[in-house]
């Protein structure tokens, strides 16, 4: 898949806002939403958070993990970790690109939680890297990756599964007991006879 | 307001149906009209033939005879190979291309890495699948997997390094399309990160022949 | 204008949203894209979809272009298009690319009416092999020697990878999957409820289709 | 040595994987011939096999050589039939007349029965609860906003919208439209995004 699309699933996410103005309760397809008060915190679906932020009708309230003190304790944790830590929400780094580019102002400390996030992703990253390096010596055919995102999990994509893959193919062609791969297995016959040496 | 599906009732059940187990080949798919194994297949190995084949002295390009004799050996692309070894009885014995013999054999096991695979195999898995079966002490297979595996932290480099063409060298053409496949991954998404939105664009192959109509006009 | 009541049936007490059906659909997109293989298909969904569109099209006409509304369900039934379309996309890509053992199995599957295909879908699918067979036979194969001429459908034939390693999530726990391994050592694992994997598609191929995993 | 000819197709197609070239009709014409010779010499030895049992063999080796020569060719043309798929869906039903001319008439054939048998699937979609259909080539890419502006970079002319507008696309003109009215011009590239 691709980040975007990603994206896509992940701005099905709930957040909160602060709208500027007054509304009863919308009647979508994936639910309703309001009804909105002006000056008053409502859940909505992200991508209607930034829809409606960029129409200047409401402010963005950072969910609670987008805080400097909070990811700071996450980065160190994962640092400490041979395992990858639980994040504290499943689409974090679509939630942290999309709010910090749309609201940036409605997040405090916007500039210093965007280093943040990104430190935290390069980190689980690098250890993703070498997970796949250890999973690919030991020959595996299996792995378990908890608490990994999907924009994460497609960041190794296509290059861990090909890779198993491809083990698993040559391994599967070169077993001794598989019957060779005949290009050209068909016997020559012509004319409805079928002689042979 | 009220809809009227009766059948998505239905249809949420079938989601707790036990689903009847499937006959599927277990094998990779056939691969008859890759172009890959096309190419793989059209690579030359060493073979000695076991019986006389009139008329085919043009295989060995230095023999100046009209037939080609038992016992002389000569380099014939694999499907060629495979073909003749598959009858029975065989009419050829496939030998090792030098890749796979032993010398090499300890080269790879001993540092992967520092194997140049686009000089010397670029097609070094892919004809290692269909020789491993010559090779009687079956040390090829083995070869080929420990080869792949210590690699692939070549692939990985090669897809995160900007210097594409430096870190690319050294594999072999299959190694070479996921090293790309996985820096166009990576590429993707920093530019998914760094744009605030991907803008609609061009297809592929309408760009591309604008591209080639574009170079062409220019040459005139 | 109001969407997300309640569908009623008469003959069950199950009661299914627009919400819940939007959520399935949006659900077999992802696993869609994701496996190496056609999955069932899922038209009640998409129909049930695209009866809810049409209803919201028609009442985004009653409201005034300025209406706040207008512009949130307009990018709402875009986001839905996006999802029917995608997904019907995806399932055409593979009806093509594996189109002879997919109308092999399939004409089984009618027969104990466990279809994958929507009868649109395997009417195009036999269309497509007609169309190829006719092709190939028309350019080259009719103006080969004798017996060269055969249109060999198995070896034409192009199979989805089962053995290709996917990614998934376990909705609920799932104990003794069995990984096998080619050196006959068979290893049975657990998957716990929420736990993600990476493994080969075949051995959890049954539990994509019965939803007790997700694709990731 | 058997079956070279045929290669160079194969490396044609492999060469350009996001273009696709002229339909290479003398060399198919070629190997086709080749594959006649190979077959004709091999009645002759095959009728010859009695009195010298090891031409047997030659026969094999050749036989193996037309299979190879098969295989090759159905290879050539089943993936040009890709590249002439991703044409349909890149440019839609009518082809521009530089793409168009290079396909064979038997490959032009191909696309037009493609093409209707998809446009036939994709008016089914739907149709029970009274949709037209659904276009398939449209709705790509997960929606942003539903209006963005384009530049228009060849001389188009006119567009009309689905509430009754009408617009003058004229080369370098600039323009706020409604996204799922430009996507498919966007595609074929009449229109560029801007960002």
């Amino acid at each position: 898949m691709e980040p975007y699309e990603i994206e896509f699933i992940g701005e099905n996410r709930i957040i909160s806002i602060t709208p500027n103005f007054t509304h009863d309760k919308i009647y979508l397809i994936c639910g309703e939403f309001g009804p909105f008060r002006a000056g008053l915190p409502v859940n909505v679906p992200l991508w209607l958070a930034i829809m409606l932020k960029q129409k200047q009708k409401c402010h963005v309230i950072p969910p609670d993990w987008m805080d400097v003190e909070v990811l700071e304790n996450i980065k160190e944790e994962e640092k400490r970790s041979r395992f990858f830590t639980k994040m504290p929400n499943e689409h974090y780094m679509v939630e942290a690109k999309l709010i910090l580019g749309s609201a940036a102002e409605d997040v405090p400390n916007a500039p210093e939680i965007k280093t943040i996030i990104k430190d935290i992703w390069d980190i689980r990253m690098s250890k993703l890297r070498t997970s796949m390096d250890a999973l690919m010596k030991t020959g595996g055919g299996y792995g378990r990756l908890d608490h990994l995102t999907m924009m994460e999990i497609n960041s190794v994509k296509p290059l861990l599964p090909a890779a198993m893959d491809n083990l698993l193919r040559m391994q599967m062609k070169t077993k001794k007991t598989a019957p060779s791969l005949n290009l050209n297995s068909s016997t020559f016959s012509q004319s409805g006879s079928s002689q042979n040496t | 307001m009220v809809i009227n599906c009766q059948s998505l009732i239905q249809n949420l059940k079938i989601n707790n149906r036990i689903f009847p187990k499937q006959k599927q080949m277990s094998t990779e798919n056939s691969g008859y009209l890759s172009i890959t194994d096309i190419l793989v297949t059209t690579e030359k190995v060493p073979c000695k033939f076991l019986h006389d084949l009139p008329k085919m002295g043009f295989l060995d390009p230095s023999a100046a005879d009209v037939d080609l004799k038992a016992g002389c050996s000569v380099e014939i692309p694999l499907w060629l190979a495979e073909s003749l070894y598959s009858r029975r009885p065989p009419l050829v014995s496939v030998e090792l291309p030098k890749i796979y013999k032993e010398s090499y054999r300890e080269i790879l096991n001993a540092d992967a890495c520092a194997v140049d695979l686009h000089k010397l195999g670029q097609h070094f898995y892919e004809l290692g699948c269909y020789v491993a079966k010559h090779d009687i002490k079956s040390e090829v297979a083995a070869t080929l997997n420990n080869t792949y595996r210590q690699r692939f932290r070549m692939l990985l480099a090669a897809s995160m390094s900007s210097d594409s063409i430096n870190t690319m060298q050294p594999l072999s053409a299959s190694e070479r399309i996921q090293a790309a496949d996985a820096s166009n991954t990576e590429r993707s998404f920093l530019t998914w990160l760094q744009r605030g939105d991907t803008p609609l664009t061009t297809a592929n192959m309408v760009a591309n022949h604008r591209k080639r109509k574009r170079a062409e006009m220019e040459m005139l | 204008m109001e969407s997300t009541e309640e569908l009623q049936f008469s003959d069950d007490e199950e009661e299914v949203t627009a919400e819940t059906v939007l959520k399935t659909l949006q659900s077999a997109w992802q696993n869609e894209r994701l496996s190496p293989e056609i999955l069932p298909h899922q038209n009640d969904m998409v129909e049930c979809m695209l009866g809810q569109i049409q209803h919201m099209e028609r009442n985004i006409n009653k409201l005034s272009k300025t209406d706040l509304r207008t512009s949130i369900h307009k990018m709402e039934i875009s986001r839905i298009k996006f999802i029917i379309c995608n997904y019907l996309k995806t399932r055409l890509n593979k009806i093509e690319k594996y189109c002879i053992p997919i109308l092999n199995q399939e004409r089984q599957r009618i027969e104990t009416d466990t279809n994958y295909l929507t009868p649109s879908e395997y009417k195009y699918a036999q269309e497509y092999v007609l169309n190829m067979e006719n092709h190939m036979k028309n350019v080259v194969l009719n103006k080969m020697p004798g017996n060269m001429q055969v249109f060999e459908m198995n070896k034409m034939a192009e199979h989805p990878n089962l053995q290709t390693h996917v990614f998934l999530k376990a909705n609920e726990t799932i104990n003794g999957v069995v990984l096998e391994d080619l050196t006959g050592e068979d290893e049975e694992i657990d998957l716990e409820e929420g736990s993600q994997h990476i493994l080969q598609y075949k051995p959890i191929a049954d539990l994509l289709k019965n939803g007790k995993v997700t694709l990731l | 040595m058997f079956a070279e000819k045929v290669i160079e197709l194969i490396k044609e197609v492999d060469r350009n994987p996001d273009t696709i070239d002229q339909y290479n009709d003398e060399k198919i014409r070629q190997i086709i011939e080749e594959m006649h010779l190979l077959f004709k010499l091999n009645m002759n030895d095959a009728n010859a096999t009695t009195e010298n049992r090891s031409l047997w063999t030659t026969v094999q080796v050749r036989h193996s050589a037309l299979e190879r020569n098969k295989r090759c060719i159905l290879a050539y043309l089943y993936n040009r039939m890709k590249k002439i798929k991703t044409l349909r869906w890149e440019f839609g039903a009518v082809l521009p007349p530089d793409i168009r001319e290079l396909l064979s008439d038997d490959e032009y054939q191909w696309f037009s029965k493609y093409s209707g048998n998809l446009a036939l699937y994709m008016r089914s979609l739907g149709q029970d609860i009274g949709y037209s259909g659904i276009d398939l080539t449209e709705n790509l890419k997960p929606p942003k906003s539903l209006f963005i502006e384009v530049l228009c970079v060849v001389d188009y002319g006119k567009l009309e919208l689905e509430d009754g507008d009408v617009v003058m696309l004229k080369k370098n003109s600039r323009h706020y439209l409604p996204t799922s009215e430009c996507q498919t011009l966007i595609r074929q590239g009449i229109l560029k995004q801007i960002m």
